[in-house]
């Protein structure tokens, strides 16, 4: 079993799903219990990775790796290093709290639902393992279809739009993408990444690769320009989908920069760090300040996640100015190990948010902030929840939403004060749009009598609630665990950062 | 002199010609109630040539009567194709044809002949037999676009069709003509031989403008795409499924002859023509379809626009870019085969389904064949890990490799239009609550229903594990 | 022998238990269970904080500087959690500790009628759990987390009173004008890593002579001294949290909050994180001059001018708000002259009387129904004796009359600027002694106002219970039942409220006079605190200090005493003689009373600038940018025009054969075409 | 004396005038089927002369195949045409657009 831990892990929920499918709409709760299990399935075994990688040692560890396609010399090529094993936990964790939590809320065609979930699950499973370029590329690609199902069925009114923007805005990207690998075959002979790692480049070559990448991930992360299709795809989408989406899918783009620009085109990268660290800093102020406008809260949590996964470029681009011209790596090693920590927490706490405004919303069935207003009267544990992550999405030190920003600020003031003065700005504006938001929803006097109405959370809801509240709290306050298990990986990438290939 | 030798290498086609002779008969004898056995024979036959084509196969390429018949791994990927496609098309047009009350004999007969064109087209080793196979395509092809005599869109189409295809193998003719002139003989390896020491280039040259013109109208290449939107929608849909899938292998067939067998020479010149006549596809096919209300009419335009990226891989001129295109080939025509074969399945008595409205709320109604469909469209479309993707990946890096990334690079921003409408399918028949009063009747013939599973799920099974076929094709091409 | 960690952890986390315990079993333990976890939690942490005490202080315990877990360990850049325990600290914790108990008894009668009467032990428990972690930690990362988790524990109860629009606003601005100020102190942590590499205290003060001469580049041409930048960085963080101007408009609004709030963090404890912080960091703070005149002028300019403030106020927990503003200036002035055992020695005292203060503020409020507006008070000391006494203790104390613990400090530090030859000593030297006499008038004038002359409210004693049912909402109606009206007479408080008023009266008496010659001019803080030699203004101060007793004897012909004479006088004047006369005076100074009355409309353009115009901002970016140019103009904008180029193209494919025919010549010409340009020659 | 360039330019005059006949013409669709037979005639005087000249029978024999195949197509083209007329009573190129965009 272990020495093909990798594909069980990416096969097991993609097969589990047909007999989802098959339970058919006739039998909803066959189907639910079924995804559940595979779900749990799933999560169990992905836990066996734990012991299974070697944190100490670091690099990819667990490879399988069959001929694929001989013409081609494509592999089937898995592997894992810390980093994707934590994004792996992180995916295989919240596939399950999306089941749960969409248990009796998804009452049309809920087969099809949890079926469209697990496919998902194991596609951005193997997205994280993937090490060769044109698989990953297919995973990368085949997650937008259950996205896309997800999105148009179950989603709110302007749902068509949405899916079709989030698709095909995608899909722009990456298809760019798509040529420069070709490129990189056609002049590497094998799409193998390690291989393409060592492949000599000049710099034009670089540069045009970089923004064949860039354009990929940059949409899916995503950065200022190209965000506008993250709130409106999170507002249609039902809340599980938004979850997904938030918490693993932007993390997909993260982890591109890290496996496709950083050691492909390392000199291109650092030629152009600027210009990711200029959008990042954007997504930080512009965004924040987008956000603090919006009426819809949906639509403010997924602002903020773009000012959010702002850290997340930030922390790995100014890498390249720490090692490069000040020699300092251990501060890049910090910088990028706040990314890190900042996609695992943002997933977390991101997933969370959006999973209290599914709880508002399957009691009002809207989101506009207005026809809210004093809901802890009626709703004090949900009230309590809220609070906390609603602190934790502004970084609040003990929440895990603080330990990345923390790490990638005091690195950025390393790279360049100016750098850190933007970032740190979210502490402010970061703390004004959440907890804006928590005023006009949580407290006050209640106005909408529908609100008097609301019931406090069920055992469901706490269940998923407290499971996110958990690992909040766990890795606000001992961050160290997970550090040390992408330490050595983060480590590997960071001496990546130095060579040059040109 | 023509030895037995000859007649023992083309066993499938005079089999299958004699075979067709005896439905003629067997159809003129039978009665009514009979019918059901000439169907079922047909397919039989289909099935046995298939297996006398990948029986009798020879290592290398051999030809027979002189060189005007080539048999080598491209004719053979070719015919199997074709005669493939041709019994889905058997299979999948029967109910509808019988709805029609059009499920006559000719239909059959005249399909097989048809078939037989394009097995003589892709084996043709001479500018004559390219000619006599061709039209021997494409006159089967009038008739059963006319199938449905009652209708008017029908003999619209016939008329069209007829008319702009006997212009354009007016223009091939005129094409080969100056060829011929230009070299002095029609068998196109002593073509290819001849033509480096020929007199007159530029007249070659023009010879080979037409004759591209030939086989741009076959393909549906624009500018000379006009033919298909109507076409396509005018005639029966079977035979809007079989000209969409085993006359585009045959197209294939036919462009890889002339130009590569016989002009490869010429290739800096036609690589150009071509890559021209890919842009103008790709713009005007994956364009226009957005605007589309008609779902024939719709993978009428979506036909146009893979044919610019089968030329992308032609333009490599190279056995890499050959095969790649092939591979296109092969899995436009498996593609389309399933898509037609899902509105095959809709429709039904007085109801053709063919409008894209006529697919809102599918999933409610029949969950599989929407999911049928969404598997095509996604194919089509080009998303991984459907078939379609692969095929595009291989023409793309065939373009590049060509040098020609620009064109890569208008194949992919137009993929990203195209993706559009093909979504557009998807979200009809997911995301809109269904028309009342359109329920669906699915079509209840069992092999119907087996053979489109299995059609559309072929798609994704090529799609995770493609190897095999690609090797195919590239070793048709090796030497 | 050494202190045991097990101890200090059970100090650190005892109030927490409690917190969770009544936060989370709230319903199940009762209210008599919430307090009861939570005031033993409390005891216990008290306790062995007096026992820590003695230990460091009687029993020669070494300074105890362990870490307790990493937090992460990157490179050489390691965040752990863990303790440094030396009489700095100890005394912090003395302070808070002991505050924080007896507020929590005093919240027995205080919010004996509330509903949130769980939640409010559970949050101020968090409070002690979160300033404990502030001040015993030994790195900047876990006084970071304190500094916020102080924060966000203020946040949560000024807004206490939910439903109260004001306090959730309130509460609100508090939160992020903090934010503001923790955003400078984050960057200062950053700027200590940077240069220092360390985030722990002892290995950053030991490195820390090696900042000299290093310099940050802003720009190409623009270096500054790193250590200025830290120390202004680490200041902004101060400013926020202990309300220095600008950052100080946070405090008066805070008020909202329920009163033992009020005593505990926004007067005792939480406020002095920032003083506390400064002190901590002295010898960063020793390395930058320019820094600390900065601190100077900032500390002194909050001392006068917002203590001018509070003699207009007419709620009386505000005048004790802006007195604590004030005070918080005397402190910072303190620090700012490299007084800062001077500091924290005024921050212990003043902890104690305003403490103090604050409490017998809030036994009044009770007394009146939560009517808080003093003119609708007075006479009330025959009602109230126990909390007249103990108040003016506390006022005497605060405005620093001899003998009371207010005074020591607070002469120590005048002294102290008078000494001081730092720039802006000068103009903080006219501020604090001006200060002086500001913060007598306003406290006498509370004192009268509400304790003397005569009774300015009725009583209507019919329907007596009804306030009893209204007491739910009491909190949110302060116009339910018009002012100046009870329901019946005012009483004294009960003890579990006036016990703590005693218990903290008698530290504001004496406090001082047993302390100051350790603190201030002993080296009872020892290695905690470090002042170069030619800073030690106190030093100079302390050579003419003979003795607590002489020192006060001596303080009645001091100038600041003089003012607060004069002061005296002119209050008694005016409020027991003739009280005509305030309202003249007032008249007669309109201008001045409604820029003081307005609060130099700081609070407006902060409201119009920051909040308005932040909202503007993201309108003007969100509609203008995100909807109309990259969805309007870039997504849907290039969508429809392919749509419109296909409407256009579509009608080329006209369904006449004759064009189908002539499209096949086009293509025919455009090839032949082409071949004649490109490939003819 | 008539050299082959005169074939071929009487070949190419040909074939332009049925183009011509196919694109301009907008009434009738029997003289579509005219001008495609012209087209195949032109054709054909290519293959002879160029047969000709090129002292190679092959061409010749291709005509001969040419013109069996040009009947089979007009009889399928008259049949459509019979067709069309049925079902839409007019064989007037010009009204025969059911079927665009």
């Amino acid at each position: 079993m272990f020495n093909h831990l990798l594909s069980l892990l990416i096969w097991l929920p993609i097969a589990g799903a047909v007999p989802v499918l098959l339970a058919g709409s006739s039998r909803p709760n066959t189907a639910r219990w079924l995804a559940l299990l595979m779900a749990v399935l799933t999560f169990a075994v992905s836990l066996f990775l734990i012991p299974q990688y070697n944190a100490d040692t670091g690099g990819m560890q667990l490879a399988e790796s069959h001929l694929w396609i001989a013409a081609l010399n494509v592999h089937y090529g898995l592997a894992v290093d810390g980093i994707s094993v934590a994004l792996i936990l992180l995916t295989t964790f919240v596939g399950i709290l999306v089941i749960v939590g969409a248990w009796e809320v998804i009452q049309d065609k809920p087969h099809q639902y949890m079926a469209a979930m697990l496919v998902l699950e194991g596609l951005m499973i193997g997205v994280f393992c993937a090490t060769d370029a044109l698989l990953f590329y297919v995973f990368f690609e085949a997650m937008l279809i259950p996205m896309f199902i997800l999105i148009g069925i179950w989603g709110g009114p302007r749902r068509v739009y949405a899916t079709l923007k989030f698709f095909i805005y995608t899909f722009l990207g990456s298809i760019f993408m798509l040529i420069g690998l070709i490129y990189l075959y056609l002049k590497a002979g094998t799409f193998d990444l390690h291989t393409l790692t060592t492949l000599p480049l000049t710099l034009t070559e670089q540069s045009w690769l970089f923004f064949a990448f860039l354009i990929a991930f940059a949409v899916k992360v995503p950065m200022v320009p190209v965000h506008t299709w993250l709130p409106d795809a999170h507002v249609e989408a039902p809340t599980g989908g938004s979850v997904v989406l938030a918490a693993v899918m932007l993390k997909i783009g993260g982890y591109g920069f890290l496996r496709f620009n950083l050691p492909i085109v390392p000199d291109a990268s650092s030629h152009f760090a600027w210009l990711i660290i200029l959008l990042s800093l954007i997504a930080v102020v512009y965004i924040g300040y987008v956000a603090l406008v919006q009426e819809d809260m949906k639509k403010l949590v997924a602002y903020s996640s773009v000012a959010h996964m702002g850290f997340v470029t930030l922390g790995i681009f100014i890498g390249f100015m720490l090692v490069r011209e000040q020699g300092n790596s251990d501060a890049a090693r910090l910088g990028m190990q706040g990314a890190m920590v900042q996609m695992i927490s943002h997933g977390f706490v991101s997933g969370a948010m959006f999973s209290c405004i599914g709880v508002m919303y399957d009691r009002m069935h809207t989101r506009l902030i207005k026809d809210y207003g004093g809901v802890i009267n009626v709703m004090p544990w949900f009230g309590f929840f809220y609070v906390l992550f609603a602190m934790a999405n502004c970084g609040l030190p003990g929440t895990s939403g603080f330990v990345g920003e923390f790490m990638v600020i005091l690195a950025s003031f390393s790279a360049n004060p100016w750098i850190a003065l933007f970032a740190a700005f979210t502490l402010i504006i970061g703390a004004a749009y959440t907890l804006w938001l928590v005023k006009r929803v949580l407290w006050g006097e209640i106005t909408n009598p529908h609100v008097a109405e609301m019931k406090d959370i069920n055992g469901r809801e706490t269940l998923v609630l407290g499971a996110f509240a958990a690992l909040v709290l766990i890795i606000g306050i001992w961050p160290e665990p997970l550090v040390h298990l992408m330490g050595s990986s983060v480590d590997q990438l960071v001496q990546l950062l130095a060579i040059h290939k040109v | 002199m023509p030895n037995l030798n000859d007649i023992i290498i083309m066993r499938p086609e005079f089999f299958l010609v004699a075979a067709a002779c005896v439905l003629l008969l067997a159809d003129a004898f039978m009665k009514p109630a009979e019918r059901p056995y000439l169907h079922w024979l047909s397919i039989g036959v289909l099935a046995v040539t298939i297996y006398l084509v990948l029986a009798f196969q020879p290592a290398g390429p051999v030809t027979a009567f002189h060189g005007m018949f080539i048999l080598d791994g491209v004719s053979e990927i070719l015919k199997v194709f074709s005669l493939l496609c041709t019994i889905l098309v058997f299979i999948y047009g029967r109910p509808y044809l019988n709805d029609r009350k059009l499920l006559v004999g000719e239909f059959y007969t005249l399909m097989i002949f048809a078939v037989i064109g394009v097995m003589l087209l892709v084996s043709a080793g001479n500018l004559i037999m390219i000619y006599l196979g061709l039209e021997l395509l494409t006159l089967s092809s009038y008739a059963l676009v006319a199938l449905n005599r009652d209708s008017k869109l029908s003999s619209e189409a016939a008329i069209k069709y007829f008319v702009l295809g006997a212009l354009s193998s007016g223009m091939l003719l005129y094409g080969m003509s100056m060829v011929y002139g230009a070299t002095g003989t029609l068998d196109l390896v002593q073509l290819h031989a001849a033509i480096p020491q020929s007199a007159m280039p530029h007249l070659l040259v023009f010879g080979l403008i037409f004759m591209i013109i030939g086989v741009a109208f076959k393909l549906g290449a624009a500018p000379f795409h006009m033919w298909i939107p109507d076409v396509y929608q005018g005639a029966p849909t079977p035979v809007t499924a079989f000209v969409g899938s085993a006359s585009k292998l045959a197209a294939f067939g036919m462009a890889f002859r002339l130009l590569a067998t016989g002009m490869s020479d010429l290739s800096q010149h036609w690589q150009l023509m071509l890559a021209a006549l890919a842009v103008l596809s790709l713009a005007i096919g994956n364009v226009v379809a957005i605007v589309q209300t008609n779902i024939k009419r719709l993978l009428a335009y979506s036909t146009i626009s893979h044919m610019g990226y089968l030329l992308l891989g032609l333009v490599n001129a190279g056995p890499e870019g050959y095969s790649a295109a092939m591979f296109y080939a092969v899995s436009y025509a498996l593609m389309s085969t399933a898509a037609f074969g899902v509105i095959l399945a809709l429709s039904r008595a007085g109801f053709e389904c063919e409008e894209i409205d006529d697919f809102k709320g599918l999933n409610q109604r029949a969950p599989w064949m929407a999911f049928l469909m969404m598997l095509c469209m996604f194919s089509l479309a080009g998303v991984p890990p459907m078939f379609g993707f692969f095929a595009k990946l291989l023409v793309l890096q065939a373009a590049i490799h060509a040098g020609m990334m620009w064109l890569a690079i208008v194949g992919a921003v137009f993929a990203i239009i195209g993706l559009y409408y093909y979504l557009y399918v998807v979200k009809v028949m997911y995301f809109d609550k269904p028309v009342a009063g359109t329920e669906v009747r699915l079509q209840t013939d069992f092999t119907l229903r087996v053979a489109l599973s299995l059609n559309a799920l072929v798609l994704l099974a090529l799609g995770l594990y493609w190897g095999p076929l690609l090797a195919w094709c590239n070793q048709a091409f090796v030497g | 022998m050494e202190l045991s960690t097990s101890i200090l952890l059970t100090i650190a986390l005892a109030p927490l238990v409690g917190c969770l315990l009544a936060g989370f079993l709230g319903k199940q333990i009762g209210r008599v269970g919430a307090h009861s976890v939570t005031i033993l939690g409390l005891l216990i942490s008290c306790g062995l904080s007096f026992y820590v005490l003695y230990q460091l202080t009687l029993g020669g315990a070494p300074v105890y500087n362990h870490n307790i877990y990493t937090w992460f360990e990157i490179g050489r850049y390691t965040a752990t959690v863990g303790f440094l325990i030396d009489r700095l600290t100890v005394m912090m914790m003395v302070v808070v500790t002991f505050v924080s108990l007896l507020v929590h008894v005093y919240t027995i009668g205080y919010m004996a009628d509330d509903d949130g009467y769980q939640r409010f032990f559970s949050y101020i428990s968090l409070f002690t759990f979160s300033m404990l972690m502030l001040v015993m930690s030994n790195n900047f990362m876990q006084m970071f987390f304190g500094w916020e988790g102080v924060g966000l524990v203020s946040y949560l109860l000024i807004g206490f009173w939910y439903k109260r629009p004001t306090a959730t606003f309130a509460s609100l601005k508090a939160f992020i004008v903090n934010r503001v100020g923790d955003f400078g102190f984050l960057l200062g942590i950053g700027a200590v890593l940077y240069f220092l590499g360390t985030l722990d205290y002892a290995t950053a003060f030991a490195a820390a002579p090696t900042l000299i001469g290093k310099t940050l580049t802003v720009t190409q041409n623009i270096h500054w001294d790193a250590a200025t930048v830290i120390c202004l960085l680490l200041f902004v963080g101060a400013m926020g949290k202990s309300a220095q101007v600008p950052l100080h408009v946070w405090l008066p609004d805070s008020m909202e909050g329920p009163t033992p709030i009020s005593a505990l963090i926004h007067a005792a404890t939480m406020v002095t994180a920032g003083i506390f912080m400064v002190a901590r960091m002295s010898p960063l703070y020793e390395l930058s001059d320019s820094a600390l005149s900065f601190v100077l002028v900032i500390g002194a300019t909050g001392a006068l001018f917002t203590g001018l403030i509070g003699i207009v106020q007419n709620d009386i927990k505000r005048v004790v708000a802006y007195s604590t503003l004030s005070q918080l200036g005397y402190m910072t002035v303190a620090l700012g002259v490299s007084a800062y055992t001077g500091a924290v020695f005024h921050l212990m005292t003043h902890a104690f009387f305003k403490a103090l203060l604050f409490l017998g503020a809030g036994s009044v409020i009770i007394a009146m129904h939560h009517e808080q507006d003093m003119r609708y008070m007075g006479g009330l000391r025959k009602y109230m004796p126990i909390t007249w006494i103990t108040m003016w203790i506390g006022s005497l104390a605060l405005c620093g009359v001899p003998f009371f613990a207010g005074f020591y400090s607070k002469d120590a530090i005048i002294d102290a600027v008078h000494e001081s030859h730092r720039w802006g000593s000068g103009y903080a030297y006219f501020c604090v002694l001006a200060g002086a006499f500001v913060t007598a008038t306003y406290t006498f004038r509370q004192m009268y106002l509400t304790f003397h002359g005569k009774e300015r409210f009725t009583v209507v004693s019919h329907h007596g219970h009804d306030h009893h049912d209204a007491h739910d909402d009491h909190h949110d109606d302060h116009g339910h039942h018009e002012p100046g009206v009870l329901d019946h007479a005012p009483k004294e408080s009960p003890w579990v409220v006036t016990l703590p008023l005693i218990l903290l009266a008698i530290p504001s008496l004496l406090i001082g006079f047993f302390t100051i010659q350790p603190l201030l001019y002993g080296s009872w803080f020892g290695g905690a605190i470090h002042i170069n030699e030619a800073n030690n203004v106190l030093g100079e101060v302390g050579k003419e200090f003979h003795g607590a007793a002489l020192m006060a004897l001596s303080g009645f012909a001091q100038p600041p005493f003089i003012l607060i004479a004069i002061a005296f006088i002119i209050t008694t004047y005016i409020y027991l003689f003739n009280p005509a006369m305030a309202g003249k005076i007032k008249n007669t100074f309109k201008p001045i009373w409604i820029i003081l009355d307005r609060k130099y409309w700081i609070d407006n353009i902060y409201f119009a600038v920051f909040a308005r115009g932040g909202v503007m901002l993201g309108r003007m970016f969100w509609k203008g940018g995100d909807a109309a140019v990259i969805d309007g103009v870039l997504i849907d904008g290039s969508a429809s025009l392919v749509r419109r180029i296909a409407s256009g193209v579509r009608r080329v494919q006209s369904g006449y054969l004759y064009h189908y025919a002539f499209a096949m010549i086009l293509g025919l010409i455009l090839l032949l075409g082409g071949y004649w340009l490109i490939g003819g020659q | 004396m008539i050299t082959l360039s005169h074939y071929i330019v009487l070949g190419a005059i040909l074939f332009c005038i049925s183009v011509a006949g196919l694109f301009i013409n907008r009434k009738n669709v029997i003289v579509l089927l005219m001008a495609i037979e012209l087209m195949l005639l032109a054709v054909n005087i290519n293959f002879v002369a160029f047969s000709r000249f090129n002292h190679d029978v092959a061409g010749q024999v291709f005509v001969f195949f040419i013109l069996t195949v040009a009947a089979a197509e007009s009889a399928i083209g008259l049949a459509i045409l019979v067709l069309l007329f049925r079902n839409r009573s007019t064989v007037n190129v010009a009204e025969i657009d059911s079927m665009k965009g």
